[in-house]
């Protein structure tokens, strides 16, 4: 993490993180604490990071956050499900904020930030079934859990929007360390490209740039998620699943801190809290390799105003 | 008189509470075979352990060719021209004989190891001194004694100019003994100073020149050999005469104060042992022991035990000789239970010996550190093993039940509950003995069960044996010591190739004819009904 | 065929260099569970020398050097002052593990993972005009691996130092009492093996791929282990065990592409190495009765 | 040449004399050097690492790592004094969770959570029972097996959980929440404190006192020593290999249940190898060096230096990579210190 024994404010205010693995090469997770980061600097409030290892440390964790009584405790993903049920019920007067899910029972006293990023994976896709010239993509993702499953699913089904006859095969690095293993997602990558496959979207962490240095090689192309990483391997990244989780983290504290606390803020491409960079107006400098067909560009818009009217609605893997 | 090859000044050396040497002075001159005895654990291989490098001493030096050395390590001894020869084995087991005795000085050919040229070195040295061994043989496939042969051609390959022979002869045969002194003699001739460690006081008589006695860590003695008797040595060595000289043991132990007097049957004061009749056995079977056409096939298949069969009285002691490899340790495994039998069956009391440890018959093994003893247990543990029954086991019954022997079987260590592997040799081989003999059982199986022991054990050893067989025991000795056979069996097997190849009265067991039936000759007298085949 | 075979080789070689290291130590009678560690450290001085000097090679000597050093670690209170090499090893890992991720954070300014278009990584064998099906696209460290096998495993038979190595492992105190420093040759073993981890670490840095991410060793100093564990002190029993695992991870990749779950393929390589070395103890016993 | 010799040597035995202090001292040195070279205050560091250790309510975390490590150092214990290396403790620990958390839901908590605890003991043993045959009859050792059938193991727990076993509708691979039932009671107020502390505290005192008391232990302990020595007193050394491998495994699959039985009452997919407990529990047996009585201790110390790393990111603003740092350094310096105390000599000759 990027915790630093910031002195405390003069305001009183603080905002502690909770994440729920080491940050290391977790993206997500670099972008939340980003967002938290800024949003204390902006109301003046000293900000403190809690990286858990295991379930059992992400308890101890939040229980050392209670006692600290900051401004607002942030927990990062579903781990935090379980605990905030009961946690915010047992100290009404303490701040939570959830993002990237909620707890099922939700006190008052919690404010749910979630994102869509199935809607944003569909446009990604739209993409790669206009791009593909072997109608065989891939993805490679760290592990097979039910979330990564949101990266996939709709991935695979906007292609098959635009090219019915697309095949689809997703690989997980698994193995010791799943989410920082760039050389076995690259082999996975290269087994992929060896097979025909000419688009692989990337959802490995730190194995993405094994995969984009695979389709690179391969003469092939790539998705990244989470953060514009075009720039990483310049040519070979048609886009990314961006989803704004600072942004968005970052509005919902100083909402919290200015008292506008409670519900569920949901992020899709609607909010803009999620979305790929062809619909960015900084699109012709992002190093994107969509920027070069300007008809995807415009099929992507096109099929985002569709998401946004409702009039195309995608299956969140999660909900079924 | 010259410089001495070899001075150790003033060596003392404490472990904990135990002063293993204690001021000890002793010089050793060029070409002087200089044995040096004691009782078990008198500080003979601390002594020379220190003279090697292998353990500081607290206090003293020593002194080659008059020059002080600094010894931090062998490594310092052996560039001095020391070698020597460990009472325990130290040799690697995954190597070959010749890789074993030429490494650390090996012969190099366009700087790659020349294999055949230590295996050549190798074979000469065998032969040249009368050592069988086979230079490409890996040496965990070896018997004891032919790793010990092993050990003495690493010290010869070093043409080391001091070497140290720690119980060199404790488990070779009466022939490569003969062999390894006409050696010594010779490496003496040539300018070598050896210095002997041994319990056998007619092989320092013998190849000494010059004795040294070591007793409870001090200097007791120093004598020439010349017109020096066994009884002098004795003296120095435990203060007093040995009240029988060992090889008479067959006779009623004398009583000597560290016999166990509870072992010792009433009956036989001043009745010779061999004239009493042996007391029956319920059943009324004639046999404690019955081993009949017995077949053990080894690892590969080759027969090691090629269709044996003879049978043991109650109160009866059956040696059995035979040169290392004979099949002997095989037949053993099969009788105390510890290996399957490919055909024929042993029967003790009318029932067979089976499955695992049969715990009815009581065993020393020869193989002390392999086998009879976990080294970094405890002696209270060690003195356990084979006695652990029921469920609970507290430490003060373990403890008390070892105090006990090492009372009774006079052994000598500091505590109960340091290693066993802090014993000197011999003590170590009490122990052994003191928990087999121990335990009441109808027949005990003894492998070389004075190897390494002092004169003064040996003699108790032997008298325990005697008791052993006194009391209806059916005594099955394995020994390499002829001596110790004649001097104890009622009755000699011999072993060649995994057969029986005599079986005599102990009266007609002479050198000659144990060594034509050692060797595989025929035409020896079996006892009426019973075939080797 | 010839890009799976192209993938079992380059998935297998840091994992065989390290393994290599492992065995030298296993035959000194040192047991070393630092290799993930090790690996992890050679992968980032690898990276870290390569960014600073514009030179793949020189990213190679760097990570050998620092990671012999770093081996010290280990060898010293392992060697020296006879501690546990293994709870020695569970230290040197987590501090591995930190000490990278920490020089990441103050040299390159990020965490995760460091990657830049400007780091050199190590040509291929077509770059150097050794185009062949299968080695064309590996790394010269490759080839360098599994000639290092060899090299070792003829070292081990006939060099004098591999036949003193081979002693003090079976018997250290009849190695002393022969003479032979024991301390000296397992510092030698343990450094050696630090070297080999550097190696393989550069290979995985700059071989594999041409970047950093925190742990990126990822579990291959434990394979490393296990190979050791299987071939004791016999080299080419040891690549037999990489490759074997190796094979079966590649083959667990594709089957996925089939529909096998993802906990399957992660099972597969343990699965059948297990299984061969029970086929091969089976058939061993069925040559020789008891 | 001959006089400042005995004082030099003086000195030496002087220092030598107490090692484990000299080597504490040069741990704490050096890492406090450490500490002071990547920019972390000493003086706030330690007393965050012992407060987070013991202080501020975080006494009920290291409790809660101290049972199952302590646990999982017994399951490498008991096989380890019979010679037999138990690596496969995070194989045992996954299987042990799994099953729990499927005899809890399939029985509704019919069972309260002494069936399914029960059950993970017998799926941990059975996992480890596996290695022992393969010893005694292949020759393969169980240092080998026991690794090789820990991650099929782990896999296949996940595997459950992810599919068979999954809760709908979340984002992790988890099971549902498990009947209230078969909750572990807790002692006191804490969720994180069970009576898993009291049962592993008891079953490792039962083992201590089998290994110094018991006909058993004194079998295993010899069968440890020398193998053969054991087979030569009787001992049937397959079985008790079998027994010792089993009994082990037990204990590994019983922390699995203890685990997935205490908070969050569930089995959430890595979450029980997560936290390292296997391997933790391995360097803690190893560093008691062959002292079972010492095994509690060297598991508190242990367990003490984690959670308060812990501790010590939260309070002193340590970064993780630096608490990982300072442990690793510490852990290798104790090791020597475990040992400096001069090893007994063996005897040469
Ligand atoms: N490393 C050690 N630790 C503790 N005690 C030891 C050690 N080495 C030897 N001793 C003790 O020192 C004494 C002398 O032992 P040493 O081995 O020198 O006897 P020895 O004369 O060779 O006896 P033996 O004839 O039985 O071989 C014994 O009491 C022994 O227990
Ligand atoms: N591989 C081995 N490992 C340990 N000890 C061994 C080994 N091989 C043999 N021994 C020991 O060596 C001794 C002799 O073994 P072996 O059976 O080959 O000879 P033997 O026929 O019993 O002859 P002798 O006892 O007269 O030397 C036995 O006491 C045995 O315990
Ligand atoms: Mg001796
Ligand atoms: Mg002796």
């Amino acid at each position: 993490g990027t915790g630093q024994p910031a002195a405390t404010a003069p305001t009183g205010k603080n905002v502690i993180l909770i994440t729920p693995n080491p940050v290391g090469t977790n993206s997500f997770l670099q972008l939340s604490v980003k967002g938290a980061e800024a949003a204390a600097k902006e109301i003046g409030a000293s900000f403190k990071l809690y990286e858990s290892k295991d379930p059992t440390s992400i308890a101890q964790n939040l229980d050392a956050a209670v006692r600290a009584k900051p401004t607002v405790i942030v927990g990062v993903s579903f781990s935090f499900d379980d605990l905030f049920t009961t946690v915010p019920k047992q100290h009404p007067d303490q701040q939570f904020l959830q993002v990237d899910s909620c707890a099922e029972e939700q006190a008052a006293n919690l404010t749910c930030v979630s994102f869509k990023e199935h809607e944003a994976a569909y446009l990604a896709g739209v993409e790669a079934g206009l791009l593909t010239e072997s109608g065989k993509l891939g993805v490679v993702a760290a592990i097979d859990s039910p979330f990564v499953h949101r990266w996939i699913d709709p991935f695979l089904d906007g292609a098959k929007s635009v090219k019915p006859e697309a095949t689809g095969t997703p690989l997980y690095v698994g193995g010791n360390n799943p989410f920082s293993d760039p050389a076995r997602a690259k082999s996975q990558a290269q087994t992929l490209t060896g097979q025909g496959v000419d688009i692989v979207a990337a959802a490995a962490s730190a194995g993405n740039q094994g995969v984009f240095e695979a389709v690179a090689a391969a003469k092939a192309k790539a998705f990244g998620v989470d953060v514009n990483q075009c720039a990483q391997s310049p040519g070979n990244v048609i886009d990314n699943v961006l989803k704004h989780v600072d942004v968005a983290e970052s509005a919902a504290i100083k909402d919290i801190a200015a008292g506008k606390a409670g519900g569920v803020k949901v992020y899709g491409l609607k909010e803009g809290g999620v979305g790929v960079n062809a619909l960015g107006d900084d699109l012709a400098s992002s190093g994107c390799a969509v920027a070069a067909s300007a008809d995807v560009v415009a099929k992507v818009k096109q099929v985002r105003d569709d998401i946004v009217a409702g009039r195309v609605t995608v299956a969140d893997p999660l909900a079924g | 008189m010259s410089v001495p090859a070899v001075e150790l000044v003033g060596i003392t050396k404490r472990f904990g509470d135990v002063t293993a040497n204690d001021g000890v002075d002793l010089a050793v001159e060029r070409g002087e075979v200089h044995a040096v005895v004691g009782e078990n654990g008198a500080g003979k291989s601390t002594l020379m352990s220190i003279l090697y490098g292998l353990h500081p001493p607290d206090a003293g030096h020593v002194l080659r060719a008059g020059t002080r050395l600094r010894l931090r390590s062998p490594a310092d001894a052996i560039a001095h021209g020391l070698g020597m020869v460990h009472q325990r084995f130290r040799l690697f087991p995954g190597l070959s004989v010749a890789e074993n005795v030429v490494l650390g000085a090996e012969p190099m050919r366009r700087g790659v190891l020349d294999r055949a040229a230590a295996r050549r070195s190798v074979a000469d040295l065998a032969e040249r001194y009368g050592l069988d061994v086979d230079p490409g043989a890996r040496i965990g496939d070896l018997p004891v004694g032919t790793r010990q042969r092993v050990e003495i051609l690493k010290a010869l390959y070093r043409r080391a100019e001091v070497l140290i022979l720690d119980e060199p002869t404790a488990v070779l045969t009466p022939g490569e003994a003969a062999g390894l002194f006409r050696m010594v003699r010779e490496l003496a001739a040539e300018g070598v100073s050896v210095l002997l460690v041994t319990h056998k006081l007619d092989e320092v008589l013998a190849a000494g020149d010059r004795v040294t006695v070591l007793r409870g860590g001090r200097v007791t003695g120093r004598f020439p050999t010349a017109g020096t008797s066994a009884d002098d040595l004795v003296r120095a060595m435990i203060g007093r005469s040995l009240a029988t000289a060992p090889t008479t043991a067959k006779k009623p132990p004398a009583t000597t104060g560290a016999l166990p007097t509870a072992k010792k049957p009433p009956a036989t004061t001043g009745v010779p042992p061999t004239a009493k009749k042996p007391p029956a056995i319920a059943g009324g079977a004639p046999y404690r022991l019955e081993v009949r056409d017995l077949r053990v096939r080894d690892r590969d298949g080759v027969a090691a035990v090629g269709g044996v069969s003879f049978s043991v009285r109650p109160g009866e002691i059956v040696g059995i000789a035979g040169v290392a490899g004979s099949g002997q340790r095989e037949l053993v495994d099969v009788m105390t239970g510890l290996r399957r039998a490919h055909s024929g069956t042993v029967l003790l009391d009318g029932r067979p010996v089976g499955g695992a440890r049969d715990r009815r018959v009581a065993y020393v093994p020869g193989d002390r550190a392999g086998r009879a003893t976990a080294p970094d247990m405890s002696l209270a543990d060690n003195l356990l093993m084979g006695d652990q029954r029921g469920f609970l086991l507290g430490p003060g019954r373990v403890r008390g039940r070892a105090a006990a022997l090492v009372e009774r079987f006079s052994i000598r260590a500091a505590s109960v509950r340091a290693p066993i592997a802090q014993l000197s040799g011999g003590n170590a081989q009490k122990a052994v003995l003191a928990r087999e003999l121990s335990r009441d059982t109808p027949v005990l199986v003894v492998e070389e069960p004075t190897q390494g022991v002092d004169v003064g054990a040996q003699e108790q050893i032997h008298a325990l044996l005697a008791a052993a067989r006194d009391a209806g025991r059916a005594v099955l000795l394995q020994s390499s010591e002829l001596s110790e056979l004649r001097a104890l069996a009622d009755r000699v097997l011999v072993m060649f190739e995994g057969r029986l190849t005599a079986d005599l009265p102990v009266a007609e067991a002479t050198d000659e004819r144990l060594g034509a039936a050692m060797t595989g000759a025929t035409g020896v007298r079996r006892p009426a009904g019973e075939s080797t085949e | 065929m010839t890009t799976f075979l192209a993938a079992v080789l380059t998935a297998t070689a840091p994992v065989v260099l390290a393994a290599l290291g492992g065995l030298l130590c296993s035959v000194s009678g040192v047991f070393n569970m630092a290799l993930e560690g090790q690996l992890l450290w050679g992968a980032f001085t690898a990276v870290l020398f390569s960014h600073l000097t514009g030179s793949a090679w020189l990213g190679v000597a760097g990570a050998v050097l620092c990671t012999t050093l770093y081996a010290l670690l280990l060898s010293v209170p392992a060697v020296t002052f006879r501690a546990d090499p293994v709870v020695v090893a569970v230290g040197t890992n987590l501090l591995a593990l930190g000490l990278t991720a920490f020089l990441m954070r103050q040299i390159f300014g990020s965490g995760g993972t460091f990657s830049s278009p400007e780091l050199a990584g190590l040509p291929t064998l077509a770059a150097l005009g050794l185009d062949a099906p299968v080695a064309g696209s590996q790394s010269p460290l490759v080839p360098v691996a599994f000639l290092l096998v060899a090299a070792a495993a003829w070292w081990l038979g006939h060099a004098r130092s591999g036949l003193r190595l081979r002693g003090i492992g079976q018997h250290a105190e009849a190695a002393e009492s022969i003479g032979l420093r024991v301390p000296l040759y397992r510092h030698a073993a343990v450094l050696g093996a630090g070297a080999l981890c550097g190696l393989g670490g550069a290979q995985l840095a700059l071989g594999n791929v041409t970047l950093f991410s925190e742990g990126m060793s990822a579990g291959r100093g434990w394979v490393a282990v296990v190979a050791v564990m299987l071939a004791g002190s016999r080299p080419w029993l040891g690549l037999a065990a990489c490759l074997l695992f190796g094979a079966a991870e590649a083959l667990g990749f594709r089957l996925q592409g089939l529909g096998l779950p993802q906990q399957a393929a992660d099972a597969a390589p343990y699965l059948i190495t297990l299984l061969a070395l029970v086929v091969v103890a089976a058939a061993r016993r069925k040559e020789a009765p008891v | 040449m001959s006089s400042p010799e005995p004082r030099a040597r003086a000195v030496a035995r002087l220092i030598a004399g107490t090692p484990a202090v000299v080597s504490l001292v040069g741990a704490l040195l050096l890492t406090t050097l450490v500490m002071l070279a990547v920019g972390v205050d000493p003086g706030l560091a330690y007393p965050a690492l012992l407060r987070g250790a013991f202080m501020d309510g975080n006494l009920e975390y290291t409790l809660a790592a101290y049972v199952p490590t302590l646990g999982m150092a017994v399951a490498f214990a008991i096989p380890f004094r019979a010679g037999e290396f138990n690596l496969g403790g995070d194989g045992q620990l996954a299987l042990g969770g799994i099953t729990a958390a499927a005899l809890a839901l399939s029985t509704g908590g019919a069972g309260s959570f002494v069936l399914p605890l029960i059950g993970a003991a017998l799926a941990g043993a059975l996992l480890a029972a596996l290695s022992a045959p393969l010893h005694t009859r292949l020759g393969i050792p169980a240092i080998v097996s026991t690794l090789l059938l820990s991650v099929p193991a782990v896999s296949l727990a996940s595997y459950l959980a992810r599919f068979p076993l999954a809760e709908q509708g979340t984002g992790l691979a988890q099971t549902p929440l498990l009947p209230l039932a078969a909750h572990l009671p807790s002692l006191g107020a804490s969720t994180y404190v069970t009576i898993g502390l009291p049962l592993v505290a008891v079953l490792t005192v039962l083992w201590l006192l089998a290994d110094a008391r018991t006909v058993p232990g004194y079998e295993i302990r010899a069968l440890g020593a020398n193998r053969e020595f054991a087979r030569y007193g009787g001992v049937r050394v397959s079985r008790l290999t079998a027994l010792t491998l089993a009994a082990g495994g037990a204990f590994g699959g019983l922390v699995g249940g203890l685990i997935v039985l205490g908070a969050p009452y569930r089995f959430v997919d890595g979450a029980l190898t997560a936290p390292g407990y296997t391997f933790t529990a391995i360097a803690a047996v190893l560093l008691a060096a062959g002292r079972p009585l010492a095994v509690p201790v060297t598991v508190a110390l242990l367990t003490i230096l984690q959670a308060g790393g812990q501790g010590m990111e939260r309070e002193a603003g340590v970064p993780s990579q630096l608490t990982q740092i300072v442990q690793g350094l510490i852990i290798v310096i104790v090791a020597v210190a475990a040992v400096a105390k001069a090893r007994p000599s063996r005897r040469p000759a």
